[in-house]
């Protein structure tokens, strides 16, 4: 590049949530016309990395950050995405923020329309003033000329493909007067493969057109291809910036999930070798989290590890066995057939789940811990209940529940002030242990637990998994874990499925090359085009 | 720019004034109170002014008729057994209410109108 | 063949709203024994009367609020304005100037208090509109009971109430009785046709059509579909919500004082909700719903539910030799209409959803299918 | 000071001025010349002749279906119980068991067609809730003319058919409950029996909420995808509480009628569920909890406003506001709730 100064350069970018540091000395930059490539693990800082460059005010929230960030050699403070944009720096996001009953000239012009003004305008202020559609629509076949593809500008968003969507978005970027940089966030995730072809092809017309780029993907081929330079992010540090020209695929998965320390890998129980749970050709409807074609077996007394970044599906596994979102497929547990699609079955069959979403599925935010634990148990089997007038029906066995309470607490250490007291006030730790507490409340003979560790602080983190551990190797639970954070699943589990776009792209034991997981969650077969580079 | 939409901004406000001005001085009401007094002529009149809904009026009574305006007014009188009587009054200005007396009315002659407390006369 | 079952089928689905209220009317019609000339002069007047009522009903659905209960706002401040033309001898087309030029800037006032508050109560715009329009009665009876005659004197015999205290309950409007009907009437054979009215109707919709093409009205578009979207590409969400409501008070005033010329006469304290419900139901039986409506929903409405209006109580003198019966009959089909709108359009949102879904979900079964091979 | 701060915020201005308001209504009452005596005996009448129409509105709020509008529904129920039961020739203690026996299939049947209805709109509740329970009164008024009632005392006098508008209670159950029991101290009079009556329904509910079902209920309403991933039937718990509100509406209406001494039909409940939700909610109520605390607080409160408004301020201002006071409070208290937001925000 004849132009020296970089077109934007982050320095020394450090940022954490409450001491929970997310991003520690992160430096690169990007040149004028270049495509730099970002990957990194679910977690690894890349959200909050575009957070910081686009002044999306929770940063300042949460107390700021530190480093500088220089667009053209000046250092610049954005307040808000806004300043952002007219600063010429674009974004297209994962989920599409499209207005879907709009046409696609006014999905790319949406707020910066064309105007005629009138007399109205003069009355009413500016927004009184006519569309120019004839305008509009010129600029927005000049936004797709640039990308080079065909796009009608009177279709309606509704009625498009979704490859047509995505670049309608970008469409809408490169709109923008003074566009110079464009951060895409896994623009192919929703894209069949040729689709994403073309869409790496525009990114390239793009750059040649002087735009830079940073492109977000887990499709690591993709960025091999398209790229310039690749950052690797890892727990919150740029871990590797190189240049694309001579490093393969293989090497970059390896960056990605590779960790300086190897995880502490405490001793297994062993498990029996007989089949306890077995899926066969599931599929569930979680949106996010489509699982398309799922199948696998656990052992009795396994902890059967499920990993994959996020959006691949993983989570849709439990939901959907659980009977939360429609499904379809075969599920046997102990020999017998799990109903699908049916919660209160699936609970009366010796399993328990504990959810994801804590706040939103695992917890009665508004209730007490003895209702939170008590509750399932209560519904799903009938306890903790007791007769009244001589058996003519049944109340709530408070004083059963209380006890049920109290012996969770102490077992798992939950700090409270009581057992009456409301979950919402608990902190996310004890929350998760409280979910904890009302799955084991149904003695499960199979247990899943998803995302056990997300969002908790270090000490409940181990509390927790020192817990399945115990429930596993003492009662022999069986165990169904899935987890974005490899390393605790390394840590915990006999095996380990990697899930990469609604299938089960492999199992590994947990002590397999640390580059193999890598790749499977990249959804790159190991054995092909590896060294495409 | 700024400047011309105050302009605007201030013709649209004084429209709005001079609008209510309008509706107020030419759309106020005014009531007539026709009085049908005449021993002359015996009988009941039937009175319309401004093309309105004819009223009758029994002898040695009175009605009360709105009229829009001050300024010229039409007043119709039909009698049986004679002509219609069309001629033109104007509504005394400065004042709420005004008497007609039908037997004031010659031919020819102004019409006389007298104001007159609206309270008195009223019901 | 069967495509064209398919879309009658469809355009049955889509408009079942309107097809069950226009096949009532039909029925209703020769029970009633009314004539064609009576039942088409009577549509007529009653067309000029109370179309620009529902048109203000639009832009808040166009903004993605539902249906604006809370119009009633608005025609209290026209009732409010007439009051005081009515009070001050205005008459004429003069007076519902006069009421107009009131009742605004009290509407837009309204208007405005009404948006802040529907801000708060997003997703459930609907029901507390309309308990806002209870709430404002309320306040209207303090004001037309108190206020008038204690802190603003009422000066004339037939505003007051007898024993003194505020304004009466009904109220005569002679003196601006068909103010703009009247200006010009063209008569066709048996049909008078109010031409101002006509006029003025024909200029609202002009309005309208100009409004959906002005940057605001696009605004609305925009937040009616998907509000994070627009406020994230940079639109005003809560503003714009706020001057969808606004303009819709403000044309409920207007439409009121219209709606009250003509009819001559107004329940002060009750005419105001009759509006709200009417226009309701006009631009639901029309065929538009909860997020979509047109000029030509505002039309077939008022159309059907007049015809109702005309001819149900007298069919159901003739059917059940009870007018009572007749009343309550096209009341109950009033708020059943209203009901089953609602019902349908939340039903079909749901179902589409889910058919949405299903269409994915066939997909996923048909990989799982595939895998079996 | 901060828990003080705390209780007012979590109780809400409104309640607190509505408080006061009343404290200060009994406390001027005596200096303006009211006797507290009657005074009291109609604020507990009207409490007993309302609670339990209120305390029909907490299952559904219990289970997210939000502020009954449609309690119409289960009050035309009780209006079919207590018609019909004057119809077959029932007075007395009889004739009011009966009426609440005929009540109470009318409410269930009702109460599911509502509950299979509102399933179906998830979302927009509320207000078809209110236009259902619109059109039902409306699709009423024509069965009272139409249904083949012949009781002399019920129907119209000179045409012989159709109900009348206001049916007189007197020769039938007028004020059973009221005097059953009643307790005279000086010119203050206790209606124990209709005290003992709401106790009793008040007692139903609670046991109720305790139950399995009644637990899941709560539940439901708390958080629907909790409920649901513990093999709750969402669905089947909303038209639960839908039957149990609209059925106790119906029982609520035959006590009001007992306490009023009339019958009310045709357009009479259009309006009827509006005092009863302003009620729960002046008692502290949100739009996604109540307890009994807020049924019995808010029907207090909100009736001992009613009642004492008229005859305090119109012996002040020699004017009667009580009716603007009333729409005022009522609809603000409604709005007030429904621009709140609720505890949990995700």
């Amino acid at each position: 590049m004849p132009n020296e100064t970089p077109l934007l350069s982050l320095e020394g970018i450090s940022k954490d949530f409450y001491g929970n540091v997310v991003l520690e000395d992160v430096t690169f930059s990007v040149g004028r016309g270049q495509i730099v490539g970002l990957v990194g693990e679910n977690g690894a800082g890349k959200t909050t990395l575009m957070r910081i460059l686009f002044g999306m005010p929770v940063i300042a929230e949460t107390g700021g950050f530190k480093g500088t960030v220089s667009l053209d050699g000046k250092p610049v403070a954005f307040k808000s995405p806004f300043d952002a944009l007219d600063a010429g720096i674009g974004m297209v996001h994962q989920e599409f923020s499209l207005i879907p009953g709009f046409t696609t000239t006014e999905n790319i012009t949406l707020n910066r329309e064309t105007m005629k003004s009138n007399l109205a305008c003069d009355i009413f202020g500016s927004r009184m003033s006519v569309l120019d559609r004839a305008a509009m629509r010129k600029r927005a076949s000049v936004a797709i000329e640039r990308l080079g593809v065909k796009l009608d500008p009177d279709m309606l968003v509704s009625e498009m493909p979704v490859g047509h969507k995505q670049f309608t978005e970008i469409a809408r970027e490169i709109d923008r007067a003074n566009v110079k940089l464009l951060v895409l966030d896994e623009p192919t995730a929703v894209l069949t493969e040729s689709e994403a072809e073309v869409l790496l092809a525009s990114l390239r017309t793009l750059a040649s057109q002087g735009i830079s780029i940073i492109f977000i993907s887990h499709r690591l081929h993709e960025i091999v291809k398209v790229a310039d330079r690749i950052v690797v992010l890892r727990d919150g540090k740029a871990v590797k910036d190189v240049p694309t020209a001579g490093t393969t695929v293989h090497d970059i998965a390896k960056w990605m999930v590779g960790r300086d320390v190897q995880a502490s890998v405490t001793e297994l129980s062993t498990c029996k070798e007989n089949t306890f749970l077995s899926v066969e050709h599931l599929w569930v409807d979680m949106p996010g989290e489509t699982v398309r074609d799922v199948s696998f077996e656990v052992r009795e007394g396994e902890i059967f590890g499920i990993g994959g970044l996020a959006g691949q599906g993983k989570l849709g596994i439990a939901n959907g066995i659980m009977g939360l979102f429609p499904g379809g497929g075969k599920v046997t547990v102990d020999g017998k057939d799990i109903p699908l699609n049916d919660p209160h079955g699936v609970l009366n069959s010796h399993m328990a789940s504990v959810s994801e979403d804590r706040r939103g599925v695992g917890l009665l935010l508004d209730e007490t811990l003895e209702w939170n634990i008590a509750f399932t148990a209560m519904q799903a089997k009938g306890e903790y209940l007791t007769p009244v007038l001589g058996g003519l029906f049944k109340l709530r066995d408070e004083k059963a529940m209380k006890k049920l309470a109290e012996q969770y607490v102490k077992q798992l250490e939950i700090k409270c002030t009581g057992t009456k007291q409301r979950a919402m006030e608990l902190s996310g730790g004890n929350q998760q242990k409280i979910c904890l507490a009302k799955a084991f409340a149904l003695n499960p003979r199979l247990l899943f637990v998803s995302e056990p560790t997300r969002g908790i602080d270090v000490g409940a983190k181990a509390i927790v998994l020192e817990t399945l551990r115990t429930y596993n190797r003492e009662f022999g639970m069986t165990i169904v874990m899935i987890s974005s954070e490899l390393e605790e699943l390394r840590s915990i589990c006999h095996r380990i499925a990697i899930v990469d776009e609604g299938k089960i792209a492999g199992i590994l034991a947990p002590t397999a090359d640390i580059a193999e997981f890598g790749l499977l969650m990249s959804g790159e077969p190991d054995d092909k085009n590896g060294d495409a580079a | 720019m700024t400047k011309r939409s105050m302009i605007v901004r201030g013709a649209l406000l004084a429209l709005y004034i001079a609008v209510g001005i309008w509706a107020y001085s030419t759309g106020k009401g005014y009531k007539i109170f026709v009085d049908n007094t005449d021993p002359a002529v015996a009988g009941a009149i039937t009175v319309a002014i401004d093309g309105a809904t004819p009223v009758k009026v029994r002898l040695g009574g009175y009605t009360g008729i709105m009229v829009k305006g001050t300024g010229s007014h039409r007043i119709k009188i039909m009698r049986e057994g004679a002509p219609d009587f069309i001629g033109e009054f104007r509504f005394p200005p400065e004042s709420t209410a005004a008497a007609l007396a039908v037997s004031g009315i010659r031919p020819g002659s102004e019409i006389v109108v007298t104001p007159v407390d609206p309270e008195t006369r009223d019901r | 063949m069967t495509l064209k079952a398919d879309k009658l089928g469809k355009f049955l689905s889509d408009n079942i709203v309107t097809v069950i209220f226009l096949a009532l009317t039909l029925v209703a019609i020769p029970f009633s024994r009314l004539s064609g000339t009576y039942i088409l002069s009577n549509l007529i007047d009653r067309f000029a009367r109370s179309s620009f009522l529902v048109f203000a009903l639009i832009l808040p659905i166009m903004a993605g609020m539902g249906i604006n209960f809370a119009m009633v706002l608005g025609a209290t401040a026209g009732q409010i304005g007439l009051i005081f033309a009515i009070d001050n001898n205005i008459m004429g087309v003069q007076g519902l100037v006069y009421a107009s030029l009131l009742g605004m800037p009290i509407s837009i006032l309204l208007g405005w208090f009404c948006g802040q508050i529907l801000n708060r109560a997003r997703g459930r715009e609907m029901v507390t509109g309309f308990i806002l329009g209870f709430f404002m009665d309320g306040v209207y009876q303090f004001f037309g009971l108190y206020v008038m005659g204690w802190l603003i004197p009422i000066k004339t015999g037939q505003v007051a109430q007898i024993d003194g205290g505020g304004v009466r309950n009904t109220l005569g409007l002679e003196s601006v009785r068909g103010g703009l009907d009247k200006i010009i009437s063209l008569k066709i054979g048996p049909f008078a046709f109010p031409i101002v009215t006509f006029a003025v109707i024909a200029l609202l919709c002009v309005f309208i059509i100009w409004f959906r093409k002005t940057k605001l009205g696009q605004d609305m578009r925009a937040i009616g579909q998907e509000q994070g979207v627009s406020h994230s590409a940079g639109i005003n969400v809560d503003r714009t919500r706020i001057l969808a409501i606004v303009i819709s008070t403000l044309l409920a005033c207007l439409g009121q004082i219209i709606y009250l010329q003509n009819m001559g006469n107004m329940f002060t304290y009750t005419s105001q909700r009759q509006a709200g419900y009417f226009a309701a139901a006009a631009i639901l039986v029309g065929g538009a719903t909860v997020t979509r409506a047109t000029i030509k929903n505002v039309f077939i409405g008022v159309f059907l539910v007049h015809s109702l209006y005309i001819t149900m109580p007298l069919a159901g003198k003739e059917l059940f030799d009870s007018a009572m019966i007749g009343q309550y009959m096209s009341d109950f089909i009033n708020f059943g209409i209203i009901s089953l709108a609602l019902v349908l359009h939340a039903w079909r949102n749901r179902r589409n959803a889910d058919l949405a879904r299903a269409g994915l979900r066939g997909g996923a079964a048909l990989a799982a299918a595939g895998g079996d091979k | 000071m901060n828990r003080i701060k705390a209780f007012i915020t979590d109780f809400g201005w409104p309640r607190i001025i509505i408080a006061l308001f009343l404290l200060g209504l009994f406390i001027s009452a005596p200096i303006v010349g009211v006797k507290l005596g009657p005074s009291f005996t109609d604020v507990f009448n009207r409490f007993g002749q309302n609670a339990i129409m209120v305390l029909a509105l907490v299952p559904m709020v219990q289970a997210g279906c939000g502020l009954n509008f449609g309690l119409p529904l289960g009050i035309l129920a009780g209006l079919l119980g207590s018609t019909l039961a004057m119809q077959l020739g029932f007075v007395g203690a009889p004739g009011f068991i009966v009426a609440i026996l005929i009540t109470i299939p009318f409410g269930l049947l009702f109460g599911l067609g509502y509950g299979k209805l509102l399933n179906k709109v998830k979302g927009e509740e509320m207000t078809i809730a209110m236009y259902v329970g619109f059109s039902a009164v409306m699709l009423f008024s024509i069965l009272w003319l139409v249904l083949p009632y012949t009781k002399a005392d019920l129907v119209m006098g000179y045409a012989g058919e159709g109900l009348r508008r206001s049916i007189s209670l007197e020769k039938y159950w007028a004020k059973l409950l009221n005097d059953f029991l009643a307790v005279r101290i000086g010119d203050f009079v206790f209606p124990t029996g209709l005290m003992l009556f709401v106790g009793l329904c008040v007692l139903f509910i609670f046991v109720f909420m305790r139950t399995r079902t009644g637990t899941a209920l709560t539940a439901v309403g708390s958080n629907p995808d909790y409920a649901r991933a513990s093999g709750v039937s969402v669905e089947r718990m909303r038209t639960v509480s839908t039957v149990v509100s609209t059925v106790l509406g119906g029982v609520g209406i035959l006590v009001y009628q007992q306490s009023f001494g009339f019958v009310q039909v045709y357009d009479a409940p259009l309006y009827m569920a509006f005092p009863a939700v302003s009620a729960l909610l002046i008692g502290g109520a949100s739009v996604t909890k109540a307890s009994m605390v807020n049924v019995v607080i808010g029907t207090f409160l909100f009736q001992g406003m009613l009642t004492m408004t008229p005859s305090v301020i119109n012996s002040v201002l020699k004017t009667d506001m009580s009716e603007v006071i009333r729409i005022i409070v009522s609809n603000g208290m409604i709005i007030y709730a429904l621009t709140r937001k609720t505890k949990v925000t995700k």
